[in-house]
């Protein structure tokens, strides 16, 4: 027993020196970073983390900070465990003058463990690209922010490029469609919205899943061959994604006909397969690889001063979506710094921030996102603020942008939220807010 | 000097069988009992270091009383009744998810006979969801009257993947989450709903405190030795009219109700939403270091085991950013890894049965001190 | 018909195959188990291991201009002697220390390597993912005139295949033709005796965690073609555990047989059970298979039997 | 040792008799064949040279080994095999060859472990630990004491058998079989690797065990003379076949088994 206070003595002074550095100065927008730098996702956890990382260190080496407030930001790794990112979570979330601004773990398990925390902490949760589909209504979920497109906006932004390769929605009818899924929340998401579609456009929809990580799929790939759909959706991430391409290839399923999420579309998805990737195609979570006019002013700034941490992967899909995360987010601080004044902001702040946040395609292209990101506007019905993607394909070196902007279903996907956004406030006893009385 | 028992007699074998026949024992038990339940509110609503913020409870101290419940039921299983498992995860699943079927409510549709249950408040379902593990746990014990040691830890790792897929699969589960993943009902206890980090600690803290000590009772009374016969020589027990089926199941069942209460805890007070793999091989393993750094068939060992392996990793990742040391995170955590194994392997060579042995040799030596002869 | 039956035996013969991928694995358990008696809990990261050495050297070695081939066969010296290191280490500063202890104690020192392993490889090497081309990954379909599409076979698993055979031959040359071979088996069935007659337990100890290390790294090689090297490579032990209980611990052919069976058996449940139940089952399906087989032999299919006396 | 005024035990009812009984392991005969009895209260020795198939008996006595053939009547009550938990039930203890205590355990704690049997509460009341639990654990508690005075074990009572010598050991394993309160007790080696005088407390513990808790013992011993002064009957087994039975003057007397322990061949 006295061992047991004996550590736990030794553990807070652990905990309580961490937290002392960081209340030094007082002018400092704390931001915290929940990465995987390790385990398992890691090759896909790097490239994103080093982008988030690298947009803040060009703000504060440009700008000197969002107006004159200088970024203090912190990495926890997670390791993409549930546990371990709400540790993390906790541990950040009170750093800095005001507390951290805004979260992002970059983990479906993470933000579905988180969104059940943030409202009693006041800090609002961006998930770009991720998370719940029905965080979409922010009447039931203030404080969820699912920016640029959920798993039911690429589900039917899939199908509708499927429809137009095969010539038409009509000619959907009698073709089969297979998902082959990271059986896990982040994987299961999309079938709600793919059985809508399948009900509406008449095909025929087969869910197939595969077990975490994913480094075993041979049953499933023959399956496929000898299921014979002709399209395949992967939603995949980490290895799994690389084993798929690589199954598909073995059993000689064409890759042209397969297409990933945009979490199934970086470089390290593709790279380990080799040729057989060719042709492969993968959603655009709007933007892809290459260097744009923040680029330079990374380069400029950063790479040439030998002050970015990113290495092989700058300018890569999951590096540039770094970026994007970290825009949107420093944006809505500085939104929230027009309405409260230029000082740290509080996550409460930041809240309001993002929900008044409107990036006009003038101030992306100021910002040097231009190409990047179409504009974005969030209001408190709708917290994803966009809905729009683009299909890319991966040449065997490069991926090339291969369709126009696709925009999502209202029809379809409306109810949807509705729906699951309804039932979620009920079961958690959520009364939804009136949107019509916010400012 | 202090700690002597010299002078303290026994006068009846009631008194000589308390938990801590001790007196300094016993002292600080209360006094570590009067920590935890008024120092640390105290400390809390005062927001003394550490305790400003809520890291500290909620990071820290809510999920190690936590994984010390999970702890003290393998410990049952494996260092009483030395029976290996590799299974606490799925048995704290089964804890978590049927304690949110029965606090969202059953309904199984059986063609004409639906059976219905209304959603019950937060106690009982926590209860029934362990109970529920304890029988599935009765189920997946049987195999250890025929398979032995490692074997028979394959068996466990069985239930521990197939439950992984039920939970995943069986959409009922889930209620028909599109997700999969579930969020827990209130925390409604007779009323009074446990929301603040304080509350949950404290929430925890009952837990914990009144298991660990039916789980001592357990040990050291006739039950506890027949498990640890079956442990130390089954066929010798055998003889003597312990009956392996009894002594094996019961441990099984014991051991199973004491993780399902953990995984529900787990799931509603720590981390209020989550999936399947929160319950994961990952967390049987580490349930398990607990046990094995803590101590073998030690009640004491398991919370000791739980706040080390909880502990150190948090702590080593937080030192070299507290010193100022500019390490990017993949680094630390990458040594995190390596000093984590490299203390297991240091432990096991210098006390291969954990922390309490330690513990004990540790209290002979102060028995003597400072005049060791 | 026809084609149901192509099915099947398309499902069977590349279960077949895959299985003997996890026997690679495997192996190198039932190496270090039999001659010590210790339950490896590290040899998934140790495939890891030898596969980021192997990897990283050979794509430093390439990009500095050296032809391809004796890359190769410079990497794998090089992934061979961070085995070797590996195994000093082991030997030196865990089991070492360590002798005479209960199983269980080795088991969890084992883990206490993994995690040292496992980080260690990470920090020296990366945590990326890297591609490894060392064998072809596309598939063969034969008998195209008799089932229509053919049978699928792959080739990257026809290779694991011949390789495992190549292995166990080596292995059995070892342990049965070689004087180090035969002082392995003379520790595995009495430690005692065998020190009696002046076999240095150590020695054996680095020589066969040596082996488990180079059987690792044969391993990796298949592996690492096949799902390029990365983290994920640890998750084959849990994938190769089902395959040495069914085959016993102390089995090399054990090792082989156990592969076959839990990688036909997962890969059948899969395509003809999995449909009715949800799919995703082939990783419980091969621990079940494991329980049932142990419910009919405790000691696996190859295990000595276990005797009780009192 | 046994007072010469004591008359023996050669008459009285019968306690557990044993009818052609025969035991194999895969075709190799461990006892074919033996028949004998033992009579209430008496000690009762099983002898025999290395590989006679004595502990072999023993096994089958207490149901941990199934002979293949053969009726074994204890009690009145007949049958072709015991099952380890009837012979528990029906009172037969037992030590062992080779020590086979707990050895996790303390010395209490093994024997207390001898009491389970015994004790009624189920878990749920052990559990809480309070009332009429607490009041057995104590009432078992007091009985062993007895016991771990009557052994002279006070001392030891809290250490963990491991860390005990032998001579301890076997001591604290007769408590724990003791405590079973057997009706008849198997005694395998009871003395085996002890010195003159642990053998001479080892013998007085049996005799007082006899005649103050008028328990059945079978023991299985090497020394002659150990044998000869405890022993009521003998049966002297050799190849698993009973090769003499009677008292000890009978049995030393016997040619058969002047042969077995000399080695002359079959």
């Amino acid at each position: 027993m006295r061992k047991l206070t004996l550590a736990l003595g030794a553990l807070a002074v652990a905990a309580t020196a961490s937290t002392g550095p960081a209340v030094a100065q007082t002018n400092e927008q704390f931001l915290p970073a929940l990465v995987y730098r390790t385990g398992p996702y890691a090759p896909n956890g790097i490239p994103f983390a080093n982008g988030v990382a690298d947009y803040w260190t060009l703000l504060n080496e440009r700008d000197g900070g969002i107006n004159g407030v200088k970024i203090v930001f912190e990495e926890c790794e997670t390791g993409y465990a549930t546990d371990k990112g709400v540790e993390c979570y906790e541990r950040l979330k009170g750093k800095g003058p005001t507390g951290a601004g805004y979260f992002s773990p970059l983990s479906t398990g993470i933000t579905f463990a988180l969104t059940d925390k943030v409202p009693g902490d006041k800090i609002p949760l961006l998930t770009m690209g991720y998370g719940r589909s029905e965080s979409r209504d922010g009447a039931v979920f203030p404080w969820n922010f699912i920016a640029v497109g959920s798993y039911w906006t690429a589900a039917d932004v899939a199908i509708q490029h499927i429809a137009k390769e095969v010539g038409g929605f009509d000619k959907l009818k009698d073709k089969k469609i297979s998902l082959v899924y990271h059986d896990s929340p982040y994987g299961k998401e999309p079938i709600a919205a793919l059985e809508a579609r399948a009900k509406l456009n008449g095909f025929t929809f087969k869910a197939i899943p595969v077990t975490h990580p994913g480094v075993e799929q041979k049953s499933q790939w023959l399956s496929i061959r000898q299921d014979r759909p002709d399209y395949v959706l992967l939603w995949g991430w980490g290895v799994m994604n690389s084993t798929s391409i690589k199954e598909a290839a073995a059993v000689g399923y064409p890759r042209d006909k397969v297409i990933g999420v945009w979490w199934s579309g970086a470089e390290p998805d593709v790279t380990p397969a080799g040729d057989q990737s060719a042709g492969y195609k993968a959603l655009m979570l709007q933007h892809g690889p290459g260097k744009f006019a923040v680029h330079a002013d990374l380069e400029k700034f950063l790479v040439s001063k030998g002050k970015s941490v990113s290495k092989e992967d700058f300018a890569q899909v999951l590096y540039n979506r770094g970026l994007i995360n970290s825009m949107i987010g420093t944006e809505a601080v500085r939104t929230a710094m027009k309405k409260y004044g230029n000082k740290p902001m509080t996550g409460e702040q930041v809240r309001w921030g993002f929900e008044n946040l409107n990036l006009t395609a003038a101030r992306i292209k100021e910002l040097g996102f231009e190409g990047m990101l179409q504009p974005l506007r969030f209001s408190c019905e709708d917290h994803q603020g966009a809905d729009v993607a683009r299909v890319q394909q991966w040449d065997g070196k490069a991926w090339k942008t291969v369709s126009d902007y696709y925009k999502a279903d209202d029809k379809i996907l409306a109810p949807l939220v509705k729906e699951h956004a309804a039932k979620y406030a009920t079961e958690k006893k959520i009364t939804a807010r009136d949107c019509s009385k916010e400012s | 000097m202090f700690y002597r028992e010299t002078g303290q007699f026994k006068t009846s074998y009631a008194a000589d069988m308390q938990i801590f026949p001790i007196r300094q024992d016993r002292i600080a038990l209360w006094v570590v009992l009067a920590i935890a339940f008024l120092g640390i509110p105290l400390l809390d609503q005062l927001q003394v270091w550490p305790f400003g913020g809520e890291y500290m409870l909620r990071a820290i101290l809510i999920p190690f009383l936590i994984l010390s419940l999970a702890a003290i039921g393998l410990n049952i299983l494996t260092g009483y009744c030395g029976q290996l498992s590799l299974g606490s995860g799925a048995f704290m699943a089964i804890g978590a998810y049927s304690a949110y079927k029965f606090g969202t409510g059953v309904h199984i549709p059986l063609g004409l006979f639906n059976l219905s249950i209304p959603p019950l408040p937060v106690l009982p379902s926590i209860l029934l969801g362990a109970l529920m593990s304890a029988f599935v746990g009765i189920l997946f014990g049987i195999p250890s009257l025929r398979i032995k040691g490692l074997y028979l830890a394959v068996a466990t790792l069985a239930a521990q993947f197939f439950f992984d897929w039920v939970f995943i699969r069986v959409k009922w589960f889930t209620n028909y989450n599109s997700s999969g993943s579930v969020s827990a009902p209130d925390l409604n206890f007779f009323g009074y709903v446990v929301n603040t980090p304080i509350d949950r600690y404290l929430l925890c803290l009952v837990f914990v405190s009144i298991f660990a000590l039916l789980a001592k009772n357990l040990v050291r009374g006739n039950i506890g030795r027949q498990w640890m016969a079956t442990r130390d020589m089954d066929i010798a027990a055998e003889l003597m009219g312990i009956r392996p089926l009894y002594a094996k199941l019961t441990a099984f069942a014991i051991s199973s109700f004491i993780m399902g209460v953990a995984g529900a805890l787990w799931a509603f007070v720590y981390l209020g939403a989550w999936e399947p793999l929160a319950f994961s091989i990952d967390r049987s393993f580490q349930i398990l270091f607990m046990v094995i750094i803590g101590g073998l068939g030690s009640i004491l060992g398991s919370f000791l085991g739980a706040a080390f392996i909880l502990v150190l990793p948090i702590a080593l990742d937080q030192v070299p950013h507290a010193l100022g040391v500019p390490i990017s995170v993949e680094t630390v955590s990458h040594l995190v890894f390596i000093v984590t194994g490299t203390l297991i392997c240091w432990l096991l060579i210098v006390e291969p049965r954990g922390f309490a042995r330690l513990w004990l040799t540790g209290k002979e030596k102060l028995r003597l001190w400072p005049y060791p002869y | 018909m026809i084609i149901a039956f192509g099915q099947f035996l398309e499902v069977l013969v590349s279960g077949l195959l895959a299985g003997v991928l996890y026997s690679l694995v495997a192996l190198g358990f039932v190496l270090i188990f039999k001659a010590s008696g210790v339950f490896n809990f590290a040899q998934g990261a140790m495939v890891l291991l030898a596969g980021l050495a192997l990897v990283r050297s050979l794509d430093f070695l390439v990009a500095n201009g050296l032809p391809f081939w004796a890359a190769i066969i410079a990497a794998l010296l090089f992934a061979a002697l961070i085995m070797a290191i590996t195994a000093f280490l082991v030997e030196r500063f865990v089991l070492g220390p360590l002798i005479n202890q209960d199983g269980l104690t080795l088991f969890m020192s084992t883990i206490g390597v993994t995690f040292i392993i496992e980080g260690g490889a990470q920090m020296l090497f990366g945590s990326d993912v890297y591609p490894l081309r060392l064998f072809p990954s596309d598939a063969w379909f034969l008998f195209e005139g008799s089932f229509p599409g053919g049978l699928l076979v792959s080739k990257i698993d026809v290779w694991g295949g011949m390789i495992a055979a190549v292995l166990v031959v080596g292995l059995a040359v070892f342990f049965q033709q070689t004087k180090t071979g035969r002082a392995l088996r003379a520790v595995a069935d009495d430690h005692a005796a065998a020190q009696s007659v002046g076999i240095s337990l150590n020695w054996i100890w680095f020589i066969v965690w040596l082996v488990a290390g180079l059987v690792a790294l044969v391993a990796a090689t298949v592996w690492g073609t096949k799902l390029g090297v990365q983290f994920s490579i640890v998750f084959l032990a849990l994938k190769a555990l089902p395959v040495l209980i069914i085959g016993g611990f102390t089995s090399v052919p054990g090792a082989i047989v156990g592969g076959l069976i839990v990688g036909a058996g997962e890969k059948l449940a899969e395509a003809y059970l999995g449909p009715f139940i949800g799919g995703g089952i082939e990783y419980w399906f091969a621990y079940v298979l494991a329980l049932v087989v142990l419910m009919a032999r405790p000691q696996g299919l190859f295990g000595e039997r276990i005797i009780e006396r009192i | 040792m046994r007072a010469p005024d004591g008359p023996p035990v050669t008459s009285g009812d019968v306690l557990l008799s044993i009818d052609n009984v025969s035991l194999s392991f895969g075709g190799v005969k461990a006892i074919s064949g033996v028949s004998f009895d033992i009579r209430k209260g008496e000690i009762r020795a099983i002898i025999g040279p290395n590989g006679a198939g004595k502990t072999s008996m023993l096994n089958i006595i207490n149901g941990f080994y199934h002979p293949q053939q053969g009726i074994i009547t204890f009690k009145g009550e007949a049958r072709s095999k015991m099952r380890p938990h009837d012979a528990a039930d029906g009172g037969i203890a037992r030590t062992f060859q080779n020590v086979a205590l707990f050895r996790g355990m303390s010395a209490l704690d093994n024997i207390m472990a001898g009491r389970t049997l015994k004790m009624k509460r189920n878990m749920f009341w052990q559990m809480l630990r309070i009332g009429p639990a607490l009041a057995e654990e104590v009432e078992h508690r007091h009985r062993v004491e007895e016991i771990i005075d009557f052994l002279k074990i006070q001392e030891i009572r809290r250490t963990p058998v491991s860390r005990l010598p032998y001579g301890l050991q076997k001591r604290v394993e007769l408590g724990r079989a003791l405590a079973m309160e057997p009706e008849l007790l198997l005694l395998d080696e009871p003395m085996a690797g002890m010195n003159i005088e642990e053998k001479e407390d080892m013998s007085r513990f049996i005799l007082d065990v006899n005649e103050h808790y008028g328990t059945t013992i079978a023991l299985i011993e090497h020394d002659m003379g150990v044998v000869m002064d405890l022993s009521d009957r003998v049966v002297v087994l050799d190849h698993g076949i009973k090769i003499a039975d009677g008292t000890p003057q009978e049995v030393k007397s016997n040619q058969a088994v002047i042969d077995a322990y000399l080695g002359v061949a079959h």
